[in-house]
Formats: C-alpha cells, sequence, structure tokens
C-alpha cells in the first residue's frame, strides 16, 4: 500500500517561503575564542528552575558557553497514574487522564475514551453527535495547547508580549469550555460509551464567532514574532534532528512533523470522524525549533477549521450510548426505583465490566501519539493501564540535541519539546 | 461416585457425576445459572424460582437447583423462554424491595443486585406503594432482621437447621406479608448463628458485629486461616487501611465446608487490640536493632558458663516457619536442651462435633512437631515451665508468643538472668522481660500452621505489620545472627522448603500460591 | 489489516512464535524470550514489515498466574508501510532479564528504564539502565502487583510529621 | 508605654507595607501552573493585589507558592528551597494536592506539602479557580498584617525567649557562700 496523498503546506503571512540567513547573526562558533581557556564543569539545572517549564531536572557539563554533556533527570512528577487506575473503575480514571496532559485534558478523555470502547467493542454504537462534540472539544484543547506551548516558550524567549496575547485567548477558550464541561481545565467530560450532556443552547453560535478573533490573534502573534530576527536567531537550527532520526526516537506529533514526517493519526489512522474533515497536515523540512513552533501555529488553524466543519456537519441526537451496561439511568429513576437504583449503583460501584482481553487504542494527543494499552481481566477496573506520553519520546532526546549548543539554547529547545510533567513522568 | 451422566446444556456436551444437579453442572462448565435459594452446602428448597431452565420433552420450565441429571438429557440455561422467566421472577422479587441499597450492607455483595444488573436491567412498571415490614427486629445476640429487604429464599432457616442442628428460624404469615422470625419469646442464638448473614442473599440479616461499621466493596480480601481453635477453618479476611473489619469462611470441603463458628469471626480482634508495637529493652522503649544486640549481650555470659539452664519456649499460636526457626536457633547453633511449648489451655465446653474444638491452640499440632523434629520430645508444657522457674533451674529463657503465667512464676520469671521475649502482644511477661520484641500478628505474616487432623495450611500476609512490629522468624533470625549463627531466609518461603524436607509431619504439604490483593467491588466472585 | 505480518513471522520463526492471536484487530504474537532480538530484528528489517517505530514497550506482572509472572510487551509500528503488530514474551520471575531493544529503537531507551524501574525486569546490553522515575534509595520495584499502593518510603519530613 | 505605642504602631505599618508588596516564587510542579498562569495573566491580573512580581529565584522572594503535586522525590528540594528564601517568608498551598495530596494516595505523592515546609494559606481546588487564588492571597494578607504568618510567630516566640533569658540573666544573684 502507498502513503495517502498530503496537500502541501499553505503558505503563510508573515512567513517568509525560503529561509535565509539573517544578516548579523552571529554562529556560535564565534563565542568560543582560543584566548579563554575553560575547563569542563557540572551545572545542575532544575528541577525548580526558570529556564525549564516543569520540573524536570539536568545536570549538565559545560565547557565554557557549550554543553558537552546533558543527563536529564525525571521522576519529580511521578504521579503513579498506572498505580491508581488498577485501584479505580474505568470512570473514575477520566480524571487522572485529565491531568495527564493537563494542556490539552479532553484530548487524553477522547483518547481515553476510545481505548475503553475499543475493550468494550462498541466504538461503531456510539451516537454520531457524541462523536462530533468530541471531536470539537478535543480541537479546541488542541489550541490551547499549542496556544500555551507557543506562548510560555516565546515568554521564554523574551516575547512576553505573544504570552499576554495567546493566553489572552487561552481564557476565551478556557471560558467557551466551561460552559460545556463545568471546569476550567479539568473537564472529566467525555465519558464512556459518550459524552456527559450536550452542547448548551446558543454554544455553537458564540463559538463561531470566539473562533474568528482567536484566528485573529494567532494572525496578529504569527505576524509580530515569526519573522521576527531575534526570535529567529534563538530559534533556527537550534536542535535539528532528521526524519530518520526522528522516527527512530518514537517521536510524534508535531516534533515528528517538524522533521518532515507527515505522520498523524488523525489522518493515518482516523478515529471518530477525522476521515470526513478536510485538513492539511503541516510538516516541516529542517526539524529545528523554528519548524516545531511553525507547526504548531499552522495546526491551530487546521484545528479551528475542523471545528467549523463540525459544526457544519453534526445533527441533534443522543450524546450517549444507549446500554444499561455502561450509561447511568435517569435520576428520577434512580431516586424513586429499586431497579434504577441498582443499576446506577453497580455501574458506580463496580464500575463498566470489560470482558478480559488486551487492547492498544491511539489517538492523536497535543503533543502527538497517546496511546492507551489495556489489560482487562473482566472486572471494573483496568488489570494493567499503561500510558504512551508522547512527550515522553520527544524529551528523551533533548539531550543529545543541546550537546555542543550554547546554553542559551536549552530554552527553545525544551519550549517546543513541550514537555508537560503530568503526561511524561505520569 | 463411580457411574456418571453424559448430558448437553446450551449444545455442549458434558459428563458429571449421577445425582448432580443441573444447576452445577451448568457451573463446571462455566456458565451460571442465577438463583437466591439454592446453596451447595443446604439442602435445596427450590422456592425462588429464579434457575428455571428448560429441558426438552419437558412442557414446562424445571428449576435446575432440584433437578438431578438423567443420561441424554439436553438442557437450554439461557434461551428466550428462560430469560423471560428469570425477569419475570426478578421481577416480582423487586416489587416489595425497599430502595436501601446506599445504606443497605450486603450492597456491593448483594445476589439481587447482581442478577437485576447482569439479567434484567429494565425499569420498575409498578406505581403504587411497597408493603412496609419492620425494619430493625432484634433477633438475638449476633443478629439484626431487616424483614422488608428479606425475599423468603429460607437459606437462613436451613442454615440453622443443618448447619447448627437447631430450628430457630421460621416464616410466618403468606403472600406479600410472609416474615421471617424466630419463635415467640427465642432467640437465634446458636454458636454457628452469623452464617445465616453469609448466606443470606440480601441484606435482610445483618451481623451486629459488622452492621454500619464498613461498606463492602471497599474491603480488600486475603484468603488465610482462622486462629480460633486447632480446626484451622478457612478463612477470608476482609481488611481496609490496615485493619481488619471482618472473617468470613472459605469453602474448603475437607476442613469447614461454608461454615465457621461465632466465636472464630471476632479472632480477628485480639489480633489488633493491647499490641505491642515497639521494641522494649527492661520496659523501655528502643530501636529494634538495639534491642536484638541487647538480647545477645544478656544470652552471651549464660551461653558461655551454664548453656544447660536456658530454655525456649515455642508458641502453640505461632506459625510453623516462626517456631521452626527459633528451634533451629536454640537446638541447632545454641545447643540448648530445655525446650517447652506453651499453649493455651483447652476448654471442654466449647468443643462440639461440627467445627468448634477444645484446644483453642490454632498450631499446637505444629509446635510439637517442629520441637519433635529438634529431639524434643514437646511434653514439657507450660507447668513444667511452672515447675523449672519456681525451682529456679532456669537462668534464662527465650520466650515465643504471649504466654500468660500465674503471677508467682512471671515474678520468678523476672528475676531470670536473661529472659527474651518474641512477642505479639503486652501482658505481664512482656513487662517482666528484660528485652521483648514485638512481632507480627497472624493477618500481617505468611506462614503455615497445622490443624488438628495434622492438615498443613497457608495464612497469607492482608496488610503490613502494626507499629514497628515484624514476622517473628525474621527477629529471632537478626538474632540468632548477633549471636554468631548463620541463619539467613529472604522469604518465609525459604523456611518452608527446608521446613517441608527436614520435618516428616510436614511432608508433601504445599506452599500455594501468592493471592493478589483483590478489593472486593473488583472481586466478581461475591455478589 | 497487518495478519500478513504474523504469516511471515510464522514462516520465518516456527520454533520462535508460541502463539498468534487476534482481538478486536490488535494482531499479537508471543514470542519466546531467547529468540526475541531475532524476531524484532527481523520485523524492523524485513521489506514486507519494516516496522520502523517502536510505539512503546512496557512488561505487564501475572502475580499468581500459571506460567511465567512478567511479560514483555512491544508495540510496533511501520510508518510507511502504516501497520503494526504487539509481541508479548514472557519472562520468569527468578530470572527477569531480556536482551534490550534500543540496539533496534534507540527511542526505546527511556521505556525500558521505565520497565527496570516499575517491573525489577533487567534489559541486557542496555546504554545505562538506572532508575526512570523513582529515586535510588527507593527499595522494590512500586508496578509490581505486591507492592502496596500506598507504601511510601519518605525522603525528607519535617519534625512531629512521621 | 509611649515606646510600646510607637513600636507596635511600627510593627503594622511594617506589616502593612509587607502585605501589599510580596515577592512570589511560584514552585510550579503540575497542572496548576495552568491556573497560576491564568491568574498572573491579563485576565485575573494578580498584580490588582501587590503580588504582581514573580522573583524566580527563593533568595529574593519571600511568599512561596506551592503550585502542584509534591513528590517524595521533590520533598528535599522544596524544603531547600524554603530554607533559602529569606526571613520573614510566607507559604501558600496552591491546589489541594499541595494541601492534602488531593486524590493522589499512593507510593510517591506526598500526603500534603506541610509534611516538608509549614503552610500558611491553604487553596483547595484541582486545580483552584483563579477567584479562589486571589481570595487566599487576601487572606494571607489578612494574616500578615496580624502578625499570623508562621515566621511572624517564630519571630515572636524567639524574642520573647531571648528577653526572657536576658531577664533571667540580670536576676541572678551572685552564689553565696563560695
Amino acid at each position: 500500500m502507498q502513503e495517502p496523498s498530503k496537500p502541501p503546506v499553505p503558505v503563510l503571512p508573515g512567513v517568509p517561503a525560503q529561509r535565509t540567513v539573517v544578516l548579523g547573526q552571529r554562529g556560535a562558533q564565534d563565542l568560543d575564542s582560543d584566548g579563554l581557556p575553560t575547563e569542563p564543569m557540572k551545572i545542575n539545572m532544575g528541577p525548580s528552575h526558570p529556564a525549564m517549564h516543569g520540573t524536570v531536572r539536568m545536570v549538565i557539563t559545560v565547557d565554557g558557553e557549550r554543553i558537552r554533556d546533558a543527563d536529564i533527570q525525571l521522576g519529580y512528577m511521578h504521579r503513579c497514574f498506572e498505580k491508581e487506575s488498577e485501584y479505580a473503575t474505568y470512570t473514575q480514571i477520566f480524571p487522572y487522564t485529565d491531568r495527564l496532559n493537563y494542556v490539552s485534558p479532553l484530548c487524553n478523555n477522547v483518547g481515553f475514551a476510545l481505548a475503553v470502547e475499543k475493550a468494550l467493542d462498541i466504538t461503531r454504537k456510539i451516537p454520531e453527535r457524541a462523536q462530533y462534540i468530541r471531536m470539537i472539544v478535543s480541537e479546541l484543547s488542541r489550541i490551547t495547547d499549542h496556544l500555551t506551548c507557543l506562548g510560555a516558550s516565546s515568554m521564554e524567549l523574551g516575547a512576553f508580549t505573544i504570552f499576554l496575547w495567546m493566553l489572552k485567548a487561552r481564557e476565551w477558550l478556557f471560558t467557551d469550555l466551561e460552559e460545556v464541561t463545568g471546569a476550567r481545565l479539568t473537564h472529566s467530560y467525555v465519558r464512556v460509551g459518550g459524552v456527559v450532556a450536550d452542547l448548551p443552547t446558543g454554544w455553537i453560535e458564540k463559538v463561531r464567532d470566539r473562533l474568528t478573533r482567536v484566528e485573529a490573534v494567532i494572525d496578529e502573534c504569527d505576524q509580530t514574532i515569526s519573522g521576527l530576527r531575534i526570535f529567529r536567531d534563538r530559534m533556527e537550527n537550534v536542535g535539528p534532528f532528521t526524519r530518520e532520526q526522528a522516527i527512530a526516537w518514537g517521536w510524534t506529533g508535531p516534533a515528528l512533523r517538524s522533521a518532515g514526517v507527515d505522520y498523524d493519526v488523525r489522518k493515518d489512522a482516523p478515529y471518530l470522524f477525522y476521515d470526513r474533515m478536510e485538513f492539511d497536515v503541516p510538516v516541516g523540512d529542517r526539524g529545528d525549533c523554528y519548524d516545531r513552533f511553525m507547526v504548531r501555529m499552522i495546526e491551530m488553524r487546521q484545528s479551528i477549521k475542523i471545528v467549523r466543519q463540525c459544526f457544519d456537519q453534526m445533527k441533534p441526537g443522543d450524546v450517549i450510548v444507549d446500554d444499561g451496561r455502561i450509561a447511568l439511568p435517569p435520576k428520577n429513576e434512580v431516586y424513586n426505583s429499586i431497579e434504577g437504583m441498582i443499576n446506577h449503583f453497580k455501574i458506580i460501584m463496580d464500575g463498566i465490566r470489560v470482558p478480559p482481553g488486551e487492547t492498544y487504542s491511539y489517538s492523536e494527543g497535543g503533543n502527538g501519539e497517546l496511546g492507551f494499552f489495556i489489560v482487562a481481566d473482566g472486572s471494573g477496573r483496568p488489570y494493567k493501564l499503561h500510558c504512551r506520553a508522547p512527550c515522553f519520546y520527544v524529551l528523551q532526546t533533548a539531550g543529545a540535541q543541546i550537546k555542543n549548543a550554547l546554553i542559551s539554547d536549552i530554552v527553545p529547545v525544551f519550549g517546543m519539546a513541550n514537555y508537560i510533567a503530568g503526561e511524561c513522568e505520569r | 461416585m463411580s457411574e456418571t451422566v453424559k448430558l448437553t446444556i446450551d449444545g455442549r456436551e458434558i459428563e458429571v457425576p449421577k445425582g448432580t444437579n443441573i444447576l452445577e453442572a451448568a457451573k463446571k462448565l462455566g456458565d451460571e445459572i442465577s438463583h437466591f435459594c439454592y446453596h451447595p452446602g443446604l439442602s435445596i428448597a427450590a422456592s425462588c424460582r429464579q434457575c428455571l431452565v428448560e429441558i426438552s420433552g419437558n412442557p414446562k420450565l424445571q428449576p435446575s437447583c432440584q433437578m438431578t441429571v438423567t443420561e441424554g438429557m439436553k438442557v437450554s440455561t439461557a434461551n428466550e423462554r428462560v430469560i423471560t422467566a428469570r425477569r419475570q421472577m426478578l421481577e416480582f422479587t423487586l416489587v416489595n424491595h425497599p430502595v436501601d441499597c446506599p445504606i443497605c450492607d450486603k450492597a456491593g455483595e448483594c445476589l439481587l443486585q447482581r442478577h437485576y444488573f447482569d439479567w434484567d436491567r429494565k425499569s420498575s412498571r409498578v406505581d403504587m406503594d411497597k408493603v412496609h415490614k419492620p425494619k430493625k427486629v432484634d433477633l438475638g445476640p449476633t443478629i439484626v432482621l431487616d424483614a422488608e429487604r428479606c425475599i423468603l429464599c429460607s437459606r437462613c432457616i436451613r442454615a440453622c437447621d443443618e448447619v447448627a442442628g437447631v430450628h430457630q428460624l421460621e416464616f410466618v404469615n403468606r403472600g406479600d406479608h410472609s416474615e421471617l422470625t424466630t419463635a415467640p419469646g427465642q432467640l437465634l442464638d446458636n454458636p454457628y448463628s452469623v452464617n445465616t448473614v453469609d448466606v443470606c442473599p440480601v441484606g435482610a440479616l445483618t451481623a451486629k458485629d459488622f452492621r454500619f461499621a464498613m461498606r463492602a466493596w471497599e474491603l480488600y480480601t486475603t484468603p488465610s486461616v482462622c486462629n480460633g481453635c486447632a480446626t484451622g477453618c478457612n478463612v477470608e479476611v476482609h481488611h481496609a487501611a490496615g485493619q481488619t473489619h471482618r472473617l468470613v469462611p472459605r469453602p474448603n470441603p475437607d476442613v469447614n465446608k461454608y461454615w465457621m463458628c461465632d466465636e472464630g469471626r471476632l479472632t480477628y480482634k485480639a489480633a489488633q487490640t493491647n499490641r505491642l508495637a515497639g521494641a522494649t529493652i527492661d520496659g523501655l522503649p528502643a530501636s529494634p536493632e538495639k534491642a536484638i544486640a541487647a538480647a545477645a549481650a544478656r544470652l552471651q555470659p549464660l551461653l558461655d558458663s551454664e548453656r544447660g539452664a536456658i530454655g525456649v519456649v515455642f508458641s502453640a499460636t505461632h506459625s510453623n516457619e516462626d517456631n521452626w526457626v527459633l528451634g533451629r536457633l536454640a537446638h541447632e547453633f545454641l545447643g540448648l536442651q530445655r525446650a517447652y511449648i506453651a499453649a493455651r489451655a483447652p476448654v471442654p465446653e466449647r468443643a462440639d462435633k461440627i467445627l468448634r474444638d477444645a484446644d483453642v491452640n490454632p498450631n499446637l499440632k505444629g509446635a510439637r512437631a517442629v520441637a519433635g523434629a529438634f529431639g524434643q520430645s514437646g511434653q514439657g508444657d507450660l507447668v513444667a515451665l511452672a515447675a523449672d522457674l519456681r525451682s529456679g533451674k532456669l537462668r534464662g529463657l527465650i520466650v515465643l508468643g504471649d504466654v500468660v503465667l500465674p503471677d508467682d512464676v512471671v515474678d520468678a520469671a523476672a528475676r531470670l538472668s536473661a529472659l527474651v521475649l518474641v512477642t505479639t502482644h503486652q501482658g505481664a511477661l512482656e513487662r517482666a522481660a528484660h528485652v521483648a520484641l514485638p512481632a507480627a500478628a497472624w493477618p500481617e505474616m505468611h506462614g503455615t500452621i497445622t490443624n488438628r487432623d495434622g492438615r498443613v495450611q497457608r495464612m497469607r500476609a492482608a496488610y503490613e505489620p502494626a507499629g514497628k512490629a515484624l514476622p517473628a522468624w525474621e527477629l529471632l533470625a537478626k538474632l540468632a545472627r548477633k549471636l554468631g549463627a548463620t541463619m539467613e531466609y529472604p522469604y518465609p518461603r525459604a523456611i518452608f522448603k527446608e521446613m517441608v524436607e527436614k520435618v516428616a509431619a510436614f511432608a508433601g504439604a504445599e506452599w500455594g500460591k501468592e493471592a493478589q490483593l483483590v478489593q472486593l467491588r473488583f472481586a466478581n466472585s461475591r455478589g | 489489516m497487518s495478519q500478513k505480518i504474523l504469516d511471515r513471522l510464522l514462516e520465518k520463526f516456527p520454533d520462535a512464535v508460541l502463539s498468534t492471536s487476534n482481538f478486536r484487530g490488535d494482531e499479537v504474537a508471543i514470542v519466546k524470550r531467547e529468540r526475541a532480538l531475532d524476531v524484532l530484528r527481523f520485523l524492523k528489517d524485513d521489506a514486507e514489515c519494516l516496522l520502523d517505530m517502536a510505539r512503546t514497550v512496557t512488561a505487564i506482572d501475572w502475580l499468581g498466574r500459571d506460567g511465567d509472572r512478567f511479560e514483555m510487551v512491544y508495540q510496533l509500528y511501520s510508518i510507511t508501510r502504516k501497520h503494526g503488530v504487539r509481541i508479548k514474551v514472557p519472562v520468569p520471575e527468578d530470572d527477569p532479564t531480556i536482551d534490550t531493544c534500543t540496539t533496534l529503537w534507540p527511542g526505546m531507551n527511556w521505556a525500558e528504564r521505565e520497565a527496570w524501574d516499575m517491573y525489577g525486569i533487567k534489559f541486557r546490553g542496555h546504554p545505562d539502565l538506572r532508575r526512570m522515575f523513582m529515586y535510588e534509595e527507593f527499595v522494590g520495584h512500586p508496578l509490581r502487583k505486591d507492592y502496596p499502593k500506598e507504601k511510601r518510603q519518605p525522603l525528607i519530613r519535617r519534625e512531629g510529621m512521621v | 508605654m509611649g515606646l510600646e505605642f510607637t513600636t507596635t504602631k511600627m510593627a503594622d505599618a511594617i506589616a502593612w507595607a509587607r502585605k501589599f508588596s510580596l515577592f512570589t516564587y511560584p514552585f510550579v510542579t503540575a497542572c496548576c501552573g495552568m491556573e497560576y498562569m491564568s491568574t498572573a495573566g491579563p485576565k485575573y491580573d494578580v498584580a490588582r493585589f501587590g503580588a504582581e512580581f514573580p522573583r524566580f529565584s527563593p533568595r529574593q522572594a519571600d511568599l512561596l507558592f506551592i503550585v502542584g503535586t509534591i513528590t517524595e522525590k521533590m520533598g528535599p528540594v522544596l524544603s531547600r528551597i524554603y530554607q533559602q528564601m529569606a526571613e520573614p517568608k510566607w507559604v501558600v498551598a496552591f491546589g489541594v494536592c499541595a494541601c492534602t495530596g488531593g486524590f493522589y494516595q499512593n507510593y510517591n505523592t506526598m500526603p500534603g506539602a506541610d509534611q516538608v515546609v509549614p503552610v500558611d494559606v491553604y487553596i483547595p481546588g484541582c486545580p483552584p479557580r483563579p477567584e479562589q487564588v486571589l481570595d487566599g492571597l487576601i487572606m494571607l494578607q489578612e494574616r500578615i498584617q496580624k502578625h499570623e504568618g508562621h515566621s511572624q510567630v517564630r519571630y515572636r516566640e524567639e524574642q520573647a525567649l531571648a528577653n526572657k533569658q536576658e531577664a533571667l540573666a540580670q536576676i541572678r544573684l551572685p552564689a553565696a557562700g563560695k
């Protein structure tokens, strides 16, 4: 079988089509002078360090301004997601998935729901509207993820304005998502078999209008920073990775696409209704930090495109599967009849019984392929639940990327790896 | 049981012994037929009509618990007709059942909940008031009845008749006003009364000890053995947060069938009250390492001068492993000669033909076997120990287990030049001891005990030992190392293997599999 | 979809493959520990399979089950061919060692370190097999089924907080 | 009396000044960091309460915001950072994980940051809404004004002890009979 053909990357305002070395840029080699004899020195960065967003610790060996060796140490944020999951019902695990990649919680919710539904073999039975809603919220969530990632890393590079602008847009989306889910950040909105509740009335129109304003913010930021010389000096040719390296090291998501591989789960193994959507998968050609930045920038626009298509396509209907073993009965039955009470009780206390078997299900999270490997033993909780965290694999190459680079390069490399402690260390 | 019968259940052929009923035969095939009144340990009532199945050639549906299999019988347990019947029976059962699950002790392990969820899941069609009955009937010292929840399966009545052998429960009235009750002025007070709670498929009968104390689904279960007497009933320890909340019998056809006595159910209380939490030197708290060093220092001079005057006390309340390590320490390494076996005095009046035994030590036979393996007759009991203490024959003593002695004997023991105690509980002797080391109680340790029939049964650790306690074998091994002996056991199984090879009485004993810690809500076996 | 991978395996390694199955569209092959590395190398290099990306490597602890206690799970995928397979390798409790697969997929470096940290499975030939998440003072392997969920091993506490 | 009057009033004035010029050190570990961003961000502007200036070195900060889960591995780091801060200092536990461990009760998460450092104000929520955070901040300011911050209390006690010893030293009589 051959690869499905992808449309070319759209050229955007503010982004020069071909990259030229900006005049006046000082190559890193200019900083090494023979006049200053240096000796290797071990420096400990983190686990709580301004240049590290998140709690990663690096023991770097520097020779003058150059990093000769870097040892990245994790575990300061290991919250034992997998152990907790072995002691919780499938429904109780959703809150934990919220806190995996807490910048795009709904992507995790959806990913986990899909995994359990695959194990239950009810993927086909999910109501259409529920699937559309899942796509909408996870795409919105993806936008908040990228806004935070780009905003925070711009701030770390000194562009505080971009941070404030993008945070403003993120606040809008939080407010909208809050109207749907009831929570600003940790939503726990998706359930096995559907979603908790339907979209509130008038929400779609509001969000349509909101999206145009978000788009404006994105354009604004794009035009402000993408061509900015200082910014490009910091990002271009920093931490480059080739296509082969990226694949071998298990990269996925924006990082992998920046290295020129057009692997996107939404295209290559379409789940929900992504096969009905028309959107582009941006790819970079150098795999440096600037490419990763731009890929995310473009992805946000593509996500907005997807959300709009969902709005156009979706029709009224149920939002959760009609199955007494999975969906809770209506509340008045629960409170007034023993039948409803027992039904509710069994689902809540014993959990949704998943037949024995092992399944691996994956979806496109904010950082790339988010996979859940479920070992079910027929009871209401997973016997084992393993989470394939995308940035876990992207981060482990950070050491190699900053080798022989300058200390200042750590910041963009880590910013673009988008290290999310909760997801990476689970 | 030689001759067998062939039949087909849902198209699958199976061969079972003659006289088996269809329900059991189906269970062998792995598909469960829902039932309320049937219990494998009790006689057949066939009153709940929940287990109806279709037998080809038989116009009416038949209760599978009552029908014994016949040659060439064709049974279908889950066709449309059968399931409809099941649903109808369930609907009738639920008509007058109160909406109690949130406050019901059985919730989470309730057969009614389970069968409704597995088979029915239809909403109620009844819109009139339910029939109300007394909610809190005090049936006796151990049991409270909620008559509304009762589904009239009569399991409890049969349990009293057939297990305890006394007829104390009966139904009165008829129709939806039928009620479970005792005879006027009578109480449900037989020594096996709490078994009625186990067999009750719903929350009608609740044990006063467990009532409203803990939610069933939050408990974790660990298979173990009751330490109440020499019978060694197999039990499940139900515990949460390092505390036992109840013991329930674990079916074992050779020992306790499906039952255990009320007294045995309460043995967990003793195991978690008045415990010795930390090591003491001369009554003052100390770190385990210091205490063990002090014990060795106390014993060393005696070992050098008058080895013959040191005695060891094996324990009939500790596991075979603990006794074995003590034996090796005392006889193999220190070459001591005086051995005693501490056992609680028998209680003849509690003995009966059912389960309860006069000997209230869980492991007397095991302790004797171990002592015997080291050439100790094992006849030196507490009386001999008391005599030797009084007469001053003994100068030093290593005691395993919490031993209860008369006051004057304790005073005599206090005058010894070395009294080292490895015990689970506080007590007079513990206060008199020079060094007392805290040992893990039976729900906290892996090990084996030997019951009255010489059956070696496995106990499993349910949770971490209380306070700073350690398994006794570990403490004794550390003490042995302090005294220069080489004794290394990575885990109790190593001791067991060694012991099984050396001790004839334990030949062929099995250690058994490690059990996973499962919360009851996820253990599909119950409810 | 990727049944042909299993077929290739069966014809190439009839002795090494213990069993193959397909559950909910996931193709699984259980492979002998001795030949595991050969099988994986074949799957990576073979022109028809070309499983160039390893998604994740993890272990399962089957405490109390008959047979080997642990099981390594390799989730493989081919970016170019768009198909995947799961390889499972039983690992006994008394000798929990297995050849590292970092020689084939360097990206599995941390994943194997995690498996070592969480399950105590040693990887022969791993570049640096340190604990991934837990601290060096930590005793035991927390994701094993016999490790209590709330058994903490504090490094530091305020006075009066023990 | 007059002296006391002026000193107490002086102390109040200093407390007033302190409570509106808090230099925060955000010890951000987890999800709550997102809400911390929002709190510091344009919509809920924490600058309105005089705590807008995050210092990324504990030595320049006097308010430690423990934002997110504290793990056993992180414990020593946290206590060290606390020790590096200059007196007087205040600690806020931001989010239920920092308060009690929240719904992470397992082998690596610490049941509350107060296992390692003293905490003045607990802000529950998973994560707390920015409004909640601002409320907590105001609470802290009130405590500061009332001299109830843990380091303020500690300082007072030390002073009292020192004065007492001083007094004792003065009334001690010369040893007689020698």
